[in-house]
């Protein structure tokens, strides 16, 4: 460490890519004579098999303790090098590049300005190679635990195949069941699948699951630490049922004095539900929940002369003193799949949505003609006296999708189909009724999808090219008001039902996810992915990945190749056990450090903390930096006022020179 | 100032976005003037605002720092702290009579090989129009 | 300007030899320097306990003794720990590497003036280098001196430069060598413990003797103690001090202890001088 | 008012506190219109305590100036409070110390001093030149009484309000364990005119007027070591490795100095002109500082050293910074 | 040689024939008086009461290239002969000053960056009139007309200047000035000896200094010196603005390929001052600091030179931020039972 810097200068030619318009062997001539550079030679290729050679056997022969490649960008050849550095027995941080491809080459045709310029650069890494450290890639070990945020079909299908690896799984569902969304929903597009059919299996599996710990009516709390060693806090809350005694039997919610009287959320609030309730009968857990912000006994304290679950309950499981229960769990890896909230139609009031009984959401739609719905999968619109079925059915599709008016630029990328789907539906069950589908465009991009579309228009369904700007009840019709855009002419259509064909919005308790996990938003507010291509299911937060609709809309087999994209991810930590830290990150002079704790407020991983140390005999705040957190941004180094907090190979001490040399040369 | 003066200009560019956008830039076959020298950091909130009074001490004649859009940034916050750290430095150098076209700061995405020719040629214009610095370049006269 | 007489001015001397006595943050680490100039080269002259201004240029000087004894030959060498800037810089030469010297610098031991006595040299850590030239000029003038021992101590085995010399020395025997370490290890056969503990064992006489100690300020301060325990006088007493300096010669200012100056009126100097300067022992 | 009597007793009671190390206060100096720091470990020392329009010096430099001493082994920290004297601009730097955890609520006793605005130095010597024994100064209604060894004179408090005080919002401290008299109402309405005027100057007549001042520079150091807000234990401008700035003096290495220093305090300076005063050359620093504290306060609206709670300026960002600048 | 006379009508000439050489005259540089070299005669005004910065500056000044090299290289390159200079208006005080500075540069070795430009330099002093308010100057030894260290002496008459040659360059220099002078009249002589006279008086700050350089020794462990460094911020002003302090560093600058070794103005109120790259600090606070600074210049000096290295110009005086009062000091020195 302590040696002189010795110096091997290889420059480049890619073929001509750098040799046409960079002089190569005046720039090797020029850093042969540059200080501590003890070899500097130029080769055809210096990432082949020879190059590399050239560089280890220089390596061994002349000594070198530092290289400098002169090549293309770092960013495409810097772990080639740095292997080749390893190989030769050096430290593989000893290398520095001079990007005088893209940066010089491929950007500057006059051939002595380009040269000058490379021997700049060149100069500048020499500058700094000379200052370099050797760096070490510190390993700590993974917990071999997933923790899985969200119950749908997303954290589902993750934690079957994370389970069926070997590792453990806490799944941590909000609601008293999993199933998500998607049990909410009839049939599948395009196959037409009974939803339910195809996932209450892997529901039921996800629960029997030896390495699955499923915890419904849960919420994470808390997590702290870093990839491969997170503690979790999670608040299992208090169901006021003991799901030990719970038999599933059910008295208990016919009981219910408020039995029937509340919206179920689960029927998207067409059906009822008691302040006792099994979200729906294929629930799993199938224990029943008492809402505790419905039930009497819990509001008010008393619910007549007693409650009646109670009395009812021969298991005796009611238990009215149950409290909020934290639960502490350490895992290796995280998987968001919180899913997504649909759009509040009432945030278009030209459709009516909240004045006009009969204009209802797709999901309420989905109710409705499910089998298990509260109508018993018949489509009939009103009460009692009033009930009848619909004979003119219209759909409008992108409500709260592509609509910068509500703030939500993108597509849904499911609502056309669903659409296409319900109408299907429509049309298969009342084949007398008229079926009009206002759209703006068809997208219909994926698997089996135009031939579907094709099938439902085929059946009848008619689809208008407009979307609708009114929507006002005239009599007992409702009207309404648009424009056929491709024929140019305004349409007035009288109708007995409008569904609305809702977008896919980010969860309302986004925020609190992100501050959890230190994540960041994209532009339309779902989960920020580490890499649009290559890294979808990865965040900007090591061991974190996400899956399903959290990170943006998308449909049930676009969800599950996600979610096994994200358990896979999760499996490469796991199974190796190990993970990298990187090398190129924050460390403090404790000396020098006054503790001010900017570094630790800059900090976006809050990778850095204030320590008491005994400095001869004082106690003093300093700065330390959590290695395993630290992802080498360099932000502290810069808003360091004593310039405490350095960062490793970009250090202040090293960039200096740089800079001297950059700006020396005239 | 002579005709042929050409300025020289050093530049912060953070590894993620602006360096990537150069380098997009050159895989592109872009051309753009020579005048301009690249430092790469990891993150634009790497950037020390002292490393713009040292590089304009220490010989250049402009300096750009650039990073990512606001919002893409790699580390989530770095270029807001880049952003507020180098609106006061610019304040501070243009108060004391530093021409404020030596100094400039952009965002370009990795994807903008184009608006970094575009930058790189503003910048190189500004300094050119700024002539050289002498105000305080650290210099052998001074001895 | 007439810089024949410039004191600033130094010499260009060229690394002969280097080698490491200790490793770690805080390495010593051992030059053997000749200068370019040849009339210099043998014009130099030295005496033990003086110090030279060596340094690279562009990097800056540091006052380090010199560690050889002008009886070993027309080189100098010095033991430099690595801790500052311009320390460091010094420690990436290798031979063949250019570096400035200028000196001698200070008083130094009044070896001529001790013939005839015995000499107890009391050595901790890097303290050692000024106290290498007496041992070497006592063994070769050895006829002129009675006994001579040296007790030597550091941290840890890994610690104590010279090692090969005082092992051969004891083989020869010419010499008394006593060596420590604060702290037990495996396979470490002499004295395990404080270096002012060590000389309370080895119990010296003070009858004829001259006792000289230097080391870490801690250690110096035992030392004399201990010193003053097994009956030494104050005048039979030397030790060096360090300060910082930057000139050498008396300008700069910074190195005075009291009205003395450590470059000029030092580095040596006998108990009875510093007890009192008031500033001495800071 | 000013009540002498009560500062005193506060003073004394304050240093007979076990909790407190000692008190940092003013009495008057050795000529003219000089005062200096005073530091009382005993009650009696309270009687030498002024608080007079010539209390200018900002103590609060000195919680963070103590050295801090090994510690021998066996032996606990003395870690007793400072009991300290501020006006209303000292008060801020307390506060900002705060901020930045330079130093703990728990280790200073604030004793708050309402003020009406101090002298400036140089203006009063150049009005009453010559003056050798120490003379004493009064706030009257707006005016200050000079009792001169030959006489007393009133002079309106316009001609010789130091520049800080000229436009001053917050003459009443802003934080403080005990508050000696009734709080003041301020005067200023925070506008930064000097600064104004040399923005409205071109760019090259803004250099040449730093540059004779840089140029003079003697890089004494004073300007950092009075600044309560300038308190590494190892400045990154002394430093060798890396070495930011030489320790040579001319024109380009004094700027640099000046302009970290500048930059280091931007959203950290609480404008008590220290810098300025204590300066030997008449170096217009604050002139520095007053350019960022606007920017700062105009364009990112944030002022130092007001909430101990708030986040430090340059530790943290609005995503609707100004970026108008960027290309 | 006998005293001459200037008239003011014929000081331009004067200011010329002096400016055949690098005449240094006080001038306002920024904000504040020092000595500056003088492109043109018109700058040269004799009105004023003291430079800040004293002369020291133009013999030893703050930045001073030892030698230069280039970056790998060996070869050291030595600057060029100092030019001769004229020190033009020099108050008495610092020209003692630049004597008591002299003694440390010639000590033991010759310091040849300094001596060189010492010799090659004359010192034309200016006696005070308005002496300020912190001046004491005549405690020390000296006075407002005091002729120590300088060559020629100036006392401002009103209409004209009687000048005193006081060494062989303040000789040569009434020489070549030839028709320019006059012989001084006994009644001129007289005005001047007056006029220095009521300067004395108006010198109103006093100590008896006798007794300090032994009082100090016995004081080395009073608390006195913790008090007087409570207040201390530990700046350089009143080093770098005395005249006799001399302290420097020596660094090494590069700039590209080309460097220097060059010295510096240090102070021993900085901390770095001492502070071995061990982080020892033998004087770790500003109180041992300030102990050696009052101890360097009215003990240390004494014993190494047999004088106080003070010259009572009140430079730190005026200058100290906190008003750290050396007279004060001194005078608690003095009046401190042991």
């Amino acid at each position: 460490m302590n040696n002189k810097p010795k110096i091997g200068v290889y420059v480049c030619h890619c073929g001509i890519n750098i040799a046409k318009a960079v002089d190569v062997e005046a720039v090797a001539e020029f850093a042969s004579r540059l200080p501590n550079v003890k070899v500097a030679r130029n080769y055809a290729y210096m990432c082949s098999d020879p190059g590399q050679l050239l560089i280890r056997e220089d390596i061994k022969n002349e000594g070198l303790n530092r290289v400098v490649v002169a090549s293309c960008s770092p960013r495409m050849h810097e772990m080639t090098f740095r292997k080749t550095l390893a190989e030769a027995g050096l430290n593989p941080y000893y290398l520095e590049m001079a990007n005088i491809r893209e940066h010089c080459s491929w950007v500057h045709e006059d051939r002595e300005k380009a040269t000058e310029k490379a021997k700049r650069l060149v100069f500048s890494a020499v500058a700094k190679a000379r200052l370099l450290e050797p760096l070490y890639e510190n390993e700590v070990d993974v917990e071999p635990a997933t923790l899985i945020i969200g119950g749908g079909i997303a954290g589902i299908q993750a934690a079957l195949d994370i389970a069926d690896a070997g590792f453990k799984v806490y799944l941590v569902e909000k609601t008293p069941s999993v199933g998500g969304r998607m049990s909410q929903l009839d049939k599948t597009f395009p196959t037409l699948d009974c939803s339910a059919c195809i996932l209450t299996p892997k529901m039921v599996d996800v629960a029997s699951h030896p390495n699955i710990d499923l915890m419904t009516y849960s919420e994470v709390e808390e997590i702290s630490g870093y990839v491969g060693n997170f503690d979790v806090k999670v608040r299992k809350k208090a169901r006021y049922v003991d799901v030990d005694k719970c038999t599933g039997c059910g008295i208990c919610a016919q009981e219910c004095r408020l039995a029937g009287r509340i919206p179920s959320e689960f029927d998207a609030g067409i059906g009822k539900r008691g302040a006792i309730y099994l979200p729906f009968p294929q629930a799993v857990p199938a224990k029943y929940t008492i809402d505790p912000e419905r039930c009497l006994m819990l509001t008010r304290g008393k619910c007549g002369k007693g409650p009646k679950c109670e009395a009812a309950c021969a298991a005796g499981a009611i238990n009215f003193e149950q409290k909020d229960e934290i639960v502490e769990v350490k895992v290796g890896t995280v998987i968001v799949a919180t899913g997504f909230d649909v759009f509040d139609a009432a945030k278009k009031p030209e459709y009516g949505y909240s004045d006009y009984e009969n204009v209802i959401t797709a999901l309420e739609m989905e109710r409705l003609v499910s089998a298990s719905g509260p109508t018993g999968g018949n489509i009939v619109l009103g009460k009692g006296e009033d009930a009848f079925v619909p004979k003119e059915v219209a759909f409008i599709s992108c409500v709260g999708s592509r609509d910068k008016s509500v703030g939500n630029e993108y597509c849904s990328r499911v609502c056309c189909m669903y659409t296409a789907k319900l109408a299907h539906l429509v049309k298969e069950k009342l084949p007398e009724a008229n079926v009009r589908v206002y759209y703006m465009d068809v997208r219909a991009f994926g698997k089996g999808f135009e031939e579907f579309y094709d099938r439902v228009r085929r059946e009848g369904v008619r689809y208008v090219r407009g979307n609708p700007s009114e929507i006002f009840k005239r009599g007992d019709k409702l009207v309404i008001k648009a424009e056929d855009t491709l024929r140019s002419t305004p349409i007035e259509d009288e109708v007995d039902l409008v569904v609305l064909a809702v977008g896919l919005e980010p969860r309302k308790d986004t925020r609190q996810i992100i501050d959890l996990l230190r994540l960041s938003q994209s532009a339309d507010r779902f989960y920020l992915e580490a890499h649009p291509k290559l890294a979808p299911v990865n965040t900007a937060t090591d061991g974190v990945f996400l899956a399903g609709c959290a990170q943006g809309p998308k449909d049930i087999p676009d969800t599950v190749a996600q979610a096994k994209g994200a358990a896979s991810s999760a499996l490469v930590l796991l199974s190796s056990g190990k993970v990298k830290i990187g090398a190129q990150i924050s460390f403090v002079n404790e000396s020098t450090c006054r503790g001010c704790g900017y570094c630790v407020e800059i900090c976006p991983y809050s990778a850095v903390e204030l320590v008491s140390v005994n400095r001869m005999g004082n106690m003093v705040q300093v700065a330390r930096v959590n290695e395993a957190l630290c992802k080498g941004c360099g932000a502290c180094s810069a808003g360091c006022l004593s310039g405490s907090i350095q960062q490793r190979s970009f250090m202040d001490r090293q960039i200096l020179p740089q800079i001297a040399v950059l700006g020396g040369v005239r | 100032m002579s005709e042929q003066y050409e300025p020289n200009i050093v530049a912060f560019l953070c590894n993620w976005c602006s360096y990537a956008g150069a380098d997009l830039a050159g895989t592109s076959r872009t051309q753009y003037p020579v005048n301009l020298n690249i430092i790469r950091v990891m993150c634009s909130g790497r950037v020390n605002p002292l490393f713009i009074i040292n590089a304009l001490q220490q010989g250049a004649d402009g300096v750009l720092v650039s990073g990512c859009h606001p919002g893409d940034c790699h580390y989530m916050e770095g270029n807001f702290y880049a952003r507020r750290r180098f609106g006061l430095m610019k304040e501070l150098l243009e108060y004391i009579g530093v021409d404020s076209r030596r100094f400039n700061m952009s965002w370009v995405s990795a994807s903008e090989g184009g608006k970094w020719k575009d930058v790189v040629e503003e910048v190189v214009g500004k300094a050119k129009e700024a002539g050289p610095f002498e105000q305080f370049r650290r210099n052998k006269i001074n001895w | 300007m007439k810089d024949i007489l410039n004191p600033y001015k130094p010499e260009i001397a060229t690394v002969e030899d280097t080698w490491f006595e200790t490793q770690g943050d805080r390495a010593i680490k051992t030059f053997k320097v000749v200068f370019d100039n040849e009339e210099k080269r043998e014009s130099w002259e030295h005496r033990p306990g003086q110090c030279a201004m060596i340094g690279v240029l562009g990097v800056g000087e540091s006052m380090i003794s010199i560690s050889s004894s002008p009886t070993e030959g027309k080189f100098l060498r010095f033991s430099v720990m690595r801790a500052g800037k311009v320390t460091q810089a010094l420690h990436e030469l290798e031979p063949g590497d250019k570096m400035t010297v200028r000196g001698p610098y200070g008083n130094s031991f009044p070896v001529d003036d001790w013939k005839g006595k015995k000499i107890l040299t009391i050595g901790g850590g890097i303290g050692q280098a000024p106290l290498r030239p007496i041992v070497e000029y006592v063994k070769a003038n050895r006829g002129d001196y009675e006994d001579l021992t040296t007790i030597y101590g550091s941290r840890t085995s890994g610690d104590l430069c010279f090692k090969s010399e005082f092992e051969a020395m004891r083989e020869r025997g010419d010499v008394n060598v006593h060596l420590s370490i604060d702290i037990e290890e495996e396979g470490w056969p002499h004295y395990v413990g404080f270096v002012p503990s060590l000389l309370m064992e080895v119990n010296p006489s003070p009858e004829n003797t001259i006792a000289v100690t230097c080391g870490p300020p801690v250690m110096i301060n035992f030392v004399l103690q201990n010193l003053k325990k097994l009956n030494f006088a104050d005048e039979q007493i030397y030790t060096t001090l360090e300060n910082r300096m930057k000139c050498g010669f008396g300008k700069c200012g910074r190195c005075n202890v009291g009205n003395l100056y450590v470059c000029k009126d030092g580095p040596v100097f006998s108990y009875a001088t510093l007890k009192e300067v008031p500033e001495a022992f800071a | 008012m000013v009540d002498l009597e009560k500062l005193k007793n506060v003073a004394k009671e304050t240093v007979s506190r076990e909790d407190v190390k000692y008190l940092v206060g003013w009495r008057q100096g050795t000529y003219g219109f000089r005062v200096s720091p005073h530091f009382m470990t005993k009650p009696e020392d309270a009687d030498k305590l002024i608080f007079s329009p010539l209390c200018v010096n900002n103590l609060a430099t000195y919680l963070t100036l103590a050295e801090k001493l090994p510690v021998p082994r066996g032996e606990e920290p003395d870690t007793r409070k400072v009991a300290l004297m501020v006006k209303g601009c000292d008060s801020r730097a307390v506060v900002q110390q705060l901020i930045e955890k330079g130093i703990e609520r728990d280790s200073v006793y604030v004793i708050g001093c309402p003020c009406q605005g101090v002298l400036d130095l140089e203006k009063v010597e150049e009005k009453f030149p010559g003056v050798q024994s120490p003379v004493d100064v009064q706030w009257g209604d707006d005016k200050f009484i000079i009792n001169l060894p030959d006489g007393t004179q009133e002079v309106p408090r316009e001609e010789l309000l130091a520049q800080k005080c000229l436009n001053c919002r917050y003459p009443n401290p802003v934080i403080s364990d005990v508050m000696l008299w009734e709080e003041v109402e301020a005067w200023g309405n925070g506008e930064y005119a000097d600064v104004k005027e040399l923005e409205a100057m071109d760019s090259q007549e803004r250099w040449t007027f730093w540059q004779e001042k840089f140029a003079s520079c003697i890089r004494c150091y004073a300007c950092r070591n009075a600044c309560p807000m300038c308190y590494c234990e190892d400045c990154v401008l002394d430093r060798l490795n890396p070495q930011w700035v030489f320790r040579s003096n001319n024109i380009s290495e004094n700027t640099v100095f000046h302009l970290a220093r500048a930059f280091h305090l931007a959203g950290r300076c609480i404008e008590c002109g220290e810098c300025e005063r204590v300066c030997p050359m008449g170096l217009p620093l604050m002139s520095l500082n007053r350019k960022l504290a606007k920017e700062v306060r105009e364009k990112y609206a944030f002022e130092p050293g007001l909430d101990p709670e708030s986040k430090p300026f340059q530790s943290s960002y609005r995503p609707d910074d100004q970026e108008d600048f960027i290309l | 040689m006998d005293s001459k006379k200037l008239t003011k009508d014929k000081f331009g000439g004067f200011v010329e024939l002096l400016s055949k050489q690098k005449l240094y005259v006080p001038q306002m540089v920024g904000e504040t008086l020092r000595f500056a070299p003088v492109s043109s005669k018109d700058e040269v005004d004799l009105v004023f009461s003291n430079t800040v910065v004293p002369p020291k500056s133009v013999l030893f000044p703050q930045t001073e290239t030892l030698y230069e090299y280039e970056a790998g290289g060996t070869e050291l390159i030595m600057p060029e002969e100092p030019e001769e200079k004229v020190l033009l208006g020099v108050r008495p005080c610092d020209a003692r000053a630049l004597t008591i500075v002299d003694k440390l540069f010639s000590w033991d070795i010759d310091d040849p960056y300094y001596v060189n430009k010492r010799e090659n330099t004359t010192i034309i002093g200016l006696a005070c009139q308005e002496p300020g308010i912190n001046c004491f100057c005549t405690s020390l030894g000296g006075g407002p007309a005091s002729t120590e260290g300088i060559d020629l002496l100036l006392t401002d008459l009103g209409e004209g200047y009687l000048l005193q040659p006081l060494t062989e360059k303040g000789e040569k220099l009434c020489q070549d000035a030839g028709e320019l002078l006059v012989e001084a009249a006994g009644e001129d002589r007289q005005a001047a000896e007056s006029l220095h006279q009521e300067a004395a008086e108006k010198i109103v700050r006093k100590i008896e200094v006798d007794t300090i350089p032994q009082k100090l020794e016995e004081l080395w462990e009073s608390p006195l010196w913790k008090n007087i460094s409570d207040a201390c911020l530990g700046c350089g002003a009143c080093t770098f603005l005395c005249p006799t302090c001399h302290c420097f560093d020596i660094q090494d600058e590069m700039e590209g390929f080309e460097g220097r070794r060059c010295r510096v103005w240090d102070s021993c109120m900085f901390e770095e001052y001492t502070l071995h790259t061990s982080g020892h600090n033998p004087r770790p606070t500003r109180r041992e600091r300030t102990r050696n600074r009052v101890n360097h210049k009215y003990s240390y000096f004494v014993k190494n030179f047999g004088t106080i290295a003070c010259v009572g110009c009140g430079r730190c005086i005026d200058n100290c931020p906190v008003n750290i009062d050396i007279l004060d000091i001194l005078s608690q020195v003095v009046k401190e039972a042991i």
